[in-house]
């Protein structure tokens, strides 16, 4: 290896140089370039959580109903008649900005590896992303890459894409989002965990064979690669969606045996975390002989196998006895399996190559010492209040406005490019529903599914909109019938190490604890992405968060396509709550103010409400109000149901595009009896209009046909990408 | 005149596509099948009569348009 | 009647035909491995959809030349009943068992969303419990179901009533606009002389409960159940 | 050896990739832009050394699997 390990070399590696002292105390000597390029993944803000941990912690992550916390792939959750959900999210934006198609493909398959890894069959994947200002051409291209990239991968591994959430902002210009999550269903008997055991079991590489994809350029600039200048190596990882469905297939088959002792993706950092994480948590060592490694191209080196982020890989701990039922399952489905070491009682890694002791690391300080750091915080100041706004359009101009502006217009010409239908279960499509329903195969049984984040309240106020976010989460499961139960979160901030930004962390945590803790929705899987800024400027901190609710009966879920002949009514406060609200934004050209401040007590009353009035069967259609409010609201159940509305007279912009948190509306054929039972559960209702006819009849007397309001809401995006190559 | 633009993966980078055909070849009893690489071609009349010309300009097309140079080289031939 | 769904790697709608045919018949069908060799058990031979291979190369191409296509060819020509959706109509016609082809979507992009079919016979063994000009929902999810072939195949096809379904709108008008993907004379399903090999791009399988959106699906998997009781 | 198999769709076969190749490139300014056809290619490392015999094989290979000659016609070249 031609270079020398020192200060330099860890620096270039990611390593300060208090990391690199203590690298070297654990080793008691100058480490060989293998062990380095192990230090400095593990010790990593990706794998070792070293600005985010001492927050995380902050977060509620039990509940009666939770089988498994963070710590492991995925998170669990009992969802009742002896099965388990099994979810997280994860983000994938870096790679997204560098190569969109590969970028958001490879994400699908990471996170859709985290949730079989555990034993589910994955019965839906959602993301959440965002982009940055849509007159950029850049920002087309990211875009139309991502949504082909999401569908390329989704679509051939047969998982259903149905649902998400898009925003756009020029805080995102250099930075896009791109966050992937995957739900799966097991038998919560039937759990699969990474913590290795068994002295001199084998440990057994399986999936596609390694290459040197995605080691990092920065450390590759050496002659060691061969003396002809060749042209740079990519760092993108291409995916390949074919193998991910034999490998989930496969996996299945095995699982279905006794065969497995423990099983990990191979995620970021690849062999090397997946063999480190393993040994680690069972308190074992692990032996590699990296020659028995698949390998997909010529004289890799121990370094390079140890780092390569190759794809649709995995590492199994096996019973001996039962290796054989393992081979003959994996190449039934024509998939690379080889036993490259085994367990041993040594509490190390070591890691041999062509004979040779590459790395031999204590498994314990790599672990324990791992860098932790408190990074200074500080407050975001509060905006100040926004005074009185005059309002310069009035209602129907407002509400042509919003309704095609990017980030409230339609996503159908992103859905239809996600097959949301494959697997016959899908109770709410896209576009019909607050969270997607998706009933489990042969069960009455369902899972409501939804991401969610409104990152310029997080911006104006990070507790509140931290909060805030994760209520938006639990009241779109509430809309449709569905008892939420957990979240994963992916918390994408910019540079930790400025006061500001971790400050905004800080304070997310906070409003999300808050949150979760008054709505019994614990957090039980997420990811961190840190660094999201280019140039200098910072993307808008987006603490997304996926949620998973239960319903015992699918046929309960409502959707908000509204019908005719019915009475539309409002469960909530209306103080008119214009701060950071979109129609300031699109209608004022102003983004100010504080967000609108979340009553979790409320909010707790009014869905639980709903949800009792939804699960009674007293209720045909219910949405919530959330970007762009009540008249939005309104507007979006017209159009999903093809039915006109006429509007309460009365109120003005603020009343009708404030965005109060905490509300829903309900369609009902009986609205006396339920504004009778709003009232005795002391939960704010009243009566705003009624559906009908062909037109949207505002409450100032402007009218607006169904036909205006569908050609404005759905021209964005097809005329937006019209002509993207 | 007729500009050929042919656009492959970079080497070393993995190409699902080119991998599943070679083991399709071997599959239907092809033998002595090493690796198998897919890509793109793309045939561009053009209207101008200096070949030089062309080239350039077909070549300012891959770069923009028709390669993803993070992923893809290519290379250009005139007719 | 016995069902068969074949199974090659990468196909993925599997469990979604395995639950149609189950509603229909009342029994589960045989998920065939394709590697398997022998399917003289089978009334009714299943090629559901996904991604056969990946997709790689050309939809169906590979799937289309492995060796379980031999049995496949043998039922066929003894009279079997075969129906292929999405892929599976893909590895039909790749296979020579129906002719054309199915090219890229015109737009270039995967089209997922419901399209409304219309039924040109009811009097085949796979459409009985349509009406004929009866039109019904199903989702589609493609990239590549533009239905191709040159105008004598296609002429052929019309004369020998082998055109089962076309592209239309909810009223049964056959557009341009209903036509998303550019088929060739907005045609979604083609059958074999002997109407026994049936090929269609859309997904009734993934439309036979109310729960789900309707039950359009149905009368296709009841159709062919009834034609095969016995 | 090398076996380059280029495979295009027949002319009658509409190719709407080609086609929205072509108006992107117009889109981005290249002038004298006529026709533009999209294929594939697929290149085949051969263990064989004699290129007639490569040729053939290549050409039994596209026949059965790389082209389907419905639509596509193919060349083979050899190197
Ligand atoms: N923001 C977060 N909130 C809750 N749990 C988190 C968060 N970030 C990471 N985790 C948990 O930390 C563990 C490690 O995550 P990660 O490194 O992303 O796993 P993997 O390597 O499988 O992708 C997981 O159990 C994950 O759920
Ligand atoms: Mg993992």
């Amino acid at each position: 290896m031609a270079r020398d390990v020192n200060q330099a070399l860890a620096r270039e590696f990611g390593l300060s140089a208090g990391e690199y002292r203590n690298v070297l105390e654990i080793m008691g000597r100058t480490p060989s370039l293998t062990e380095l390029g192990v230090f400095s993944v593990m010790w990593s803000e990706h794998c070792s959580y070293k600005s985010s941990r001492v927050w995380l912690k902050q977060l509620p992550t039990k509940a009666p109903w939770v089988i498994h916390g963070p710590g492991e792939n995925a998170g669990v959750v009992d969802i009742g008649e002896g099965l388990a959900a099994i979810f997280k999210m994860e983000s994938h934006n870096h790679p997204s900005f560098i190569e969109p198609y590969q970028g958001a493909a490879t994400g699908v398959g990471g996170i859709l590896r985290d949730v079989f890894t555990m034993g589910a069959r994955p019965i839906a994947n959602l993301n959440a992303l965002r982009f940055g200002d849509p007159k950029l051409a850049r920002t087309r291209r990211i875009f139309d890459g991502v949504v082909r990239g999401i569908g390329g991968y989704g679509n051939c591994v047969g998982v259903p894409t149905v649902g998400g959430e898009i925003d756009f902002h020029p805080a995102y210009n250099g930075n896009p989002l791109v966050n992937a999550m995957t739900v799966g269903i097991a038998d919560k008997t039937k759990i699969f965990l990474s913590a290795a055991a068994g002295i001199g079991n084998p440990v057994v590489y399986v999936g596609s064979k390694t290459g040197r994809d995605g080691i990092h350029g920065a450390t590759m600039a050496s002659a060691e690669f061969g003396a002809d200048s060749e042209e740079k190596r990519p760092t993108v990882q291409v995916g390949d969606p074919f193998v991910e469905k034999l490998l989930i297939e496969a996996c299945l088959e095995l699982m279905a045996t006794d065969a497995i002792v423990a099983i990990q993706d191979m995620g970021a950092a690849g062999l090397t975390s997946s063999s480190v994480e393993m040994a680690g948590k069972g308190g074992v060592g692990i032996e590699l002989n990296l020659d028995h490694v698949p390998q997909r191209e010529t004289d890799m080196t121990a370094y390079e196998m140890m780092l390569s982020e190759s794809q649709e890989r995995m590492l199994m701990v096996l019973r001996p006895d039962r290796q054989d039922i393992a081979r003959a399952i994996f190449e039934k489905w024509e998939l690379d399996f080889a036993v490259i070491g085994h367990l041993t009682d040594t509490g190390r890694i070591v890691i041999t190559h062509n004979g040779q002791v590459e790395a031999d690391i204590p498994l314990a300080p790599l672990a324990d010492q791992a860098p932790l750091y408190h990074r200074p915080t500080e407050e975001t100041p509060p905006q100040p209040p926004l005074g009185p706004v005059a309002d310069p359009v009035g209602l129907g101009a407002a509400l042509r406005t919003l309704i095609a502006c990017p980030d409230l217009c339609s996503r159908r010409w992103v859905w239809e490019q996600y097959d949301y239908t494959i697997g016959g279960q899908t109770v709410m499509r896209p576009g019909a529903a607050d969270a997607a329903i998706v009933k489990l195969d042969g069960r009455s049984r369902a899972l409501a599914l939804t991401t969610d984040c409104t990152p310029r309240y997080v911006q104006a106020d990070p507790e509140a909109g931290g909060a805030q976010a994760v209520a938006e989460a639990w009241r779109n499961i509430t809309a449709t019938g569905a008892l939420p139960l957990a979240i994963t979160d992916n918390m994408n901030f910019a540079n930790p190490e400025k006061p500001r930004i971790m400050g905004q962390f800080a304070a997310a945590i906070r409003g999300m604890a808050a949150a979760c803790i008054a709505l019994d929705f614990p957090v039980v899987s997420g990811n961190v992405s840190l660094y999201n800024e280019t140039e200098g400027k910072p993307i808008l901190p987006t603490p997304a968060i996926g949620g998973l609710g239960v319903l015992e009966d699918a046929a309960q879920a409502v959707g908000y396509a509204l019908a005719p002949g019915l009475d539309l009514v409002l469960i909530g406060t209306t103080q008119g709550w214009l701060g950071q609200s979109l129609w300031l934004r699109e209608v004022t050209g102003r983004e100010a103010g504080p967000p609108p401040p979340v009553d979790l007590a409320a909010e707790r009353r009014h869905g639980d409400f709903v949800r009792g009035e939804i699960l009674a069967g007293r209720i045909a259609a219910c949405h919530d109000l959330a970007d762009g409010g009540a008249l939005i609201a309104l507007a979006e159940m017209a159009l999903a149901g093809d039915t006109g509305i006429t509007v309460e007279p009365g109120g003005d912009a603020a009343i009708w595009f404030g965005e109060d948190q905490g509300r829903y509306i309900l369609a009902t054929a009986d609205s006396a009896g339920l504004l009778g039972r709003a009232a005795a559960a002391g939960v704010p209702a009243q009566r705003i209009g009624a559906s009908g006819g062909a037109l949207l009849t505002l409450p100032d007397g402007d009218t607006i046909s169904l036909a205006e309001l569908r050609r404005l809401h759905e021209a964005f995006l097809p005329g937006w990408m019209d002509g993207a190559s | 005149m007729k500009a050929v633009v042919t656009v492959m993966l970079k080497a070393g980078v993995l190409d699902p596509q080119g991998k599943a055909i070679g083991q399709a070849l071997a599959g239907l009893g092809f033998s002595g099948v090493g690796e198998v690489r897919a890509g793109k071609v793309i045939e561009i009349e053009l209207t101008g009569t200096d070949p030089e010309a062309a080239k350039t300009q077909a070549e300012e097309m891959a770069r923009k348009l028709l390669a993803n140079t993070v992923i893809e080289s290519f290379r250009v031939e005139v007719a | 009647m016995k069902a068969g769904i074949i199974v090659f790697p990468g196909i993925n709608r599997e469990r979604d035909m395995a639950i149609a045919l189950e509603r229909s018949a009342g029994k589960k069908p045989r998920m065939v491995w394709h590697r398997e060799t022998d399917l003289s058990d089978l009334d009714l031979v299943v090629i559901p959809g996904g991604f056969s291979y990946g997709d790689y190369l050309r939809c169906g191409a590979m799937a289309a030349q492995s060796p379980i296509m031999a049995a496949i060819r043998g039922h066929a020509a003894r009279g079997g009943h075969v129906l292929g959706v999405c892929n599976g109509f893909q590895i039909l016609t790749e296979a020579g068992l129906l002719p054309g082809a199915l090219l890229r979507n015109q737009g270039l992009r995967f089209l997922a969303m419901d399209c409304h079919l219309r039924v040109e016979r009811a009097d085949t063994d796979f459409t009985r419990h349509y009406q004929r000009g009866e039109v019904f929902r199903a989702p589609m999810a493609h990239g590549d179901g533009n239905y191709f072939a040159d105008d004598a195949t296609l002429d052929l096809l019309e004369g020998e009533g082998r055109v089962i379904f076309r592209y239309a709108t909810p009223s049964g008008e056959v557009t341009p606009a209903a036509n998303r993907n550019g088929s060739a004379r907005n045609i979604a399903g083609i059958a074999s002389a002997n109407l026994r090999v049936l090929g269609l791009m859309p997904h009734p399988e993934d439309l036979v409960d109310p729960l789900m959106g309707g039950e359009d699906g149905k009368p296709l998997f009841d159709s062919i159940t009834a034609a095969l009781a016995a």
